[in-house]
């Protein structure tokens, strides 16, 4: 039996990832917890940057938004939506920030679902839209995308395209007017997946101690490399304090 | 000016309105209650990620059209409940964004310009699925007939230049709330934090209604001009309002209730159990101070914000 | 960093240049001045009013192309001296805007988008006057091949809706220096008083050199985040610059200097008078310190802030 | 002999134009001062405003242009360029502004030249250019422009059309896609002049004391109507004890 939540597990995957002054936008929940961890692990001088505007804040607490009060605190700059997204759009800082999405469903090529299952006109299933997510996964260098390794969610086509991956692939991102970028890694509870280098499409590159690959391929509804996979390493001691200890005392993200 | 004067003399049924905050932080929750308390429908709403204050306007019935970027608000509800079920259920007409996107076209509006460009969502719905049907448009003859445009780059030269841009219509609502810390008798607004989008609302909208946790006097917001987001002159009424933006936060003054936002999950979710709730926490009271009366003096102090964090530290969340 | 090294390290001969500050405020002067003394020429200006330090830079033959919207220097020279002369004597390359349309140029580059629209301008010879010839765009590979482009509003609905806009081509510069009144030593900027167009001239940059009046530990900026403009990330050098806008004025800090500029006034007049000013003031001095010794610590007194004020109460400025 | 100068007659004229709760547009010298007397005369909630972005400055010292530091201090707000054209743009607060605007030469219907005389080129006189002066005239309610009343200000046609009037009149400053507005007032040193409402060319409405018609006819190289031109009062005791105790108490515009 694991010591760790298979979030914590995916916080610190996430957060292994991030390479020192990078900036990291985050979203809300597991996401902060990652970028928080980063900051303790692999990149203390990554900077943590809102979607609100707020720019390396002190957190002391998870925020549970990221309009959350917490945010606010000990920042260098205390901005609004107009400045945020601008500095991800903008050509220079761009280019420097990876975002850390979520989304509901997910296709081959990185492409998010975040607004509806179903018909969009009378849904199903309503989720939030798009946010953010749009805006961060059309200019920012590159992307981490957290998801639940459930069925549904690793679809062929999805019911709606919220958030540009590498679209059909084959250039065509760049061929529809959006920066290079795109989802490098996607964080599920089960496994970790990259994407090819040429052809853009979904891989699977790692999986969690304890998970056979038979059992993600269950949830995944599209054709999928196997062939790279490697055992992930478990959340080492030292990784669960600091998220315990450092990003999350009160438990709010488990 | 009171709250029921200032959203009666302005807040008209169909008019089109915008409110301030994001999520479950500085909602003007005071003016939203109000606005269900007059019972003032037919609302054509702009929101970019509003959260708490969208749901309830939707949830009481008050909104006809909305224009959105994101209906959630935080842990307490990743989706917004009342806004899901409406949409779910074909309640009410909607139109999706994204939150730059929705930040553009207020901007626009309140620079004055048509449109505003942007990179974003190239590729992706938000371009291709419409959800006013192009009846709708055209029946509402202030909305712009088209959802958004495509346009090529004219000034493209090198490789690296953006070859097509995303073209946002500016939105003017006829009235944009926001709440915020402090404000001089004749409206000079100063926000502490961070401002979300609330400027470029406020810009945009022919009138501003502006609610604060502190009224003082003109003169007083000169001394520091630096901290000042809005001048004088764009402000229509100035309400002075303890606690305003509760259930939600207000940076520097207080938190978010998690107790009230959990509960309005629970009972949000159920339309019986919703009814209810509107009975007791809104149509039952008079005013925001006797929502704040009904909550209570030591809840409201629990949330109190501590220095310098600017929230209640250590607040029980979960 | 010192002045000298970051102006040898990011200012290159031809390259894109802005300078922050208006007429004659918070032109980051000490950066002008080094520029000049390194003799690096051959600069592509981007301007909006920025006074005294673009005059500085025409008249030391630093500048081959300025793209501008205001060659003044409020009482003291209405029309910029040196950038008279050297546009009446075919000295430099020169394109017109208007303040606004330079500031949208800013903000498009800021943002990350390739134009921005403003109705400003139509019907003016500043659409249908273009200084640059199509030759020499067509050779300058970095700049956008049109001035600027009207086009018709394609969401026009309303009869009062702006039929058309001009499309104003985003600004990059290579460099953009700006001068301010206290920083952190990581490039968190803290600008008291008018930003101008700083903000923007710094985001659209490549490079952003920051001097300040105050170089402060980080964590010290982040006790009132509020009062600051540019997060420290998009800072390539900071330089600790003690009356760094000097002979402009820094709010807060210190006044204008009337005396220097009504000498600057009189010898710019004439050519071989100016290559005395240049030969005694910026040549003649290896830092902008001893420009300080030069000017003498009595003067430097007398333009000092008072307080409230911020500027210097009864200076004489006849 | 008068004991007023002409820079005040001119500051006293355009401020009485201003009305109670305008927002007023001011640059530097004159119409500083015009915008600063109104507040003691016509309109004491006027509100001055600057294109650098100061509102409503406390103005204890005359400011010798409009980035002075003066114009900071005790304002509303401190912004910067992009918030006051924005103002100005913006489609409810730009029509409460009057713009006080000044300009090398005018012509017949109000365009200004503050760029160049001569080739535009290589210019025989090269002036400062725009600034915000273009961006004022297409967006504000209505202007007030200074002018020196000498031969070369007042000519047919424009070396360089700066800032738009109304263009060639009937209509066509809004077929150019500019708002309503427009110049409703020019004040010299020796008249004022106003726009036919239906033509919108000049005519001359006013002329100071000891003025003759024709002596200012002489300086304006277009046809002209004169008919409808009435004295203009004097500067009074109390208008020249604001400007010169309240407004400039260091005289350094007059």
């Amino acid at each position: 039996m694991m010591d760790y939540t298979l979030t914590e597990m995916m916080a610190v995957v996430a957060a292994r990832e991030i390479r020192d002054e990078e900036i990291v936008f985050c979203g809300t929940g597991i996401s902060m917890l990652a970028a928080m961890a980063a900051k303790h692990i692999s990149a203390p001088r990554s900077v943590i940057f809102f979607e609100t505007g707020a720019i390396d804040s002190l957190l002391e607490e998870i925020p549970l938004a990221v309009a959350d009060s917490r945010v606010m605190y000990h920042t260098a700059l205390n901005g609004g939506l107009a400045d945020a997204f601008a500095t991800m759009q903008n050509p220079f800082t761009g280019p420097r920030v990876v975002g850390i999405l979520g989304a509901a469903q997910i296709d081959p090529f990185g492409n998010l679902n975040s607004t509806a299952i179903g018909d969009y006109d009378q849904p199903r299933i309503r989720f939030s839209g798009s946010g953010g997510a749009c805006d961060v996964a059309s200019f920012v260098g590159r992307t981490i995308i957290f998801m639940r390794q459930v069925k549904g969610r690793f679809v062929e086509k999805l019911d709606y395209l919220t958030s540009p991956g590498y679209l059909d692939g084959n250039g065509s991102r760049q061929r529809a007017g959006l920066r290079p970028g795109g989802p490098e890694l996607v964080v599920t509870d089960k496994a970790v997946f990259r994407f090819d280098e040429k052809s853009k499409r979904m891989y699977l590159a790692g999986y969690y101690p304890g998970i056979k690959v038979a059992e993600i391929m269950e949830t995944v509804e599209f054709p999928l490399d196997c062939n790279r996979a490697v055992p992930v390493p478990a959340v080492t001691d030292k990784e669960l304090q600091i998220l315990r200890q450092k990003c999350d005392p009160q438990g709010l993200i488990r | 000016m009171s709250m029921a004067e200032a959203i009666s003399r302005f807040v008209k049924p169909g008019c089109h309105l915008s409110i301030g905050g994001f999520t479950l932080n500085r909602n003007p929750m005071a003016a939203v209650y109000e606005i269900i308390r007059q019972r003032i429908d037919n609302l054509h709403l702009y929101a970019h990620s509003n959260g708490q204050g969208v749901d309830e306007l939707i949830g009481a019935g008050c909104v006809r059209a909305i224009e959105i970027a994101y209906g959630g608000n935080g842990r307490f509800a990743p989706t917004c409940i009342r806004f899901r079920k409406a949409i779910e259920t074909g309640q009410i007409h909607f139109e999706d964004y994204s939150n730059y996107q929705m930040t553009l076209r207020f901007m626009a509006g309140a620079m004055g310009v048509p449109f505003l460009p942007t990179t974003s969502g190239l590729g992706t719905d938000i371009l291709q699925k419409w959800g006013f049907s192009p009846e709708f448009r055209e029946a509402e003859t202030r909305l712009p007939r088209e959802k958004l445009l495509v346009m090529d780059n004219p000034f493209r030269r090198q490789d690296e230049d953006p070859p097509k841009v995303v073209l946002l219509p500016a939105v003017n609502p006829d009235v944009t709330i926001i709440h915020v810390q402090k404000a001089g008798r004749e409206g000079t607004v100063s926000i502490n934090g961070l401002t979300f989008a609330d400027v470029e609302q406020a810009k945009a909208a022919r009138h501003l209604i502006v609610s604060c946790e502190e009224l003082v006097e003109e003169d007083e917001m000169r001394l520091e001009p630096g901290e000042n987001q809005l001048p004088f002159f764009l402000v229509d009424a100035v309400v002075h309002q303890f606690y305003g933006a509760y259930p939600t936060a207000c940076y520097g003054c207080y938190d978010y209730d998690p107790q009230f936002l959990k509960m309005y999950q629970r009972l949000a979710k159920d339309d019986a159990l919703y009814a209810s709730y509107l009975g007791e926490y809104v149509y039952g009271v008079d005013n925001h101070q006797q929502l704040c009366d009904l909550v209570g003096r030591e809840q409201l102090q629990r949330i109190r914000a501590v220095n310098p964090q600017g929230y209640a530290a250590g607040l029980d969340r979960r």
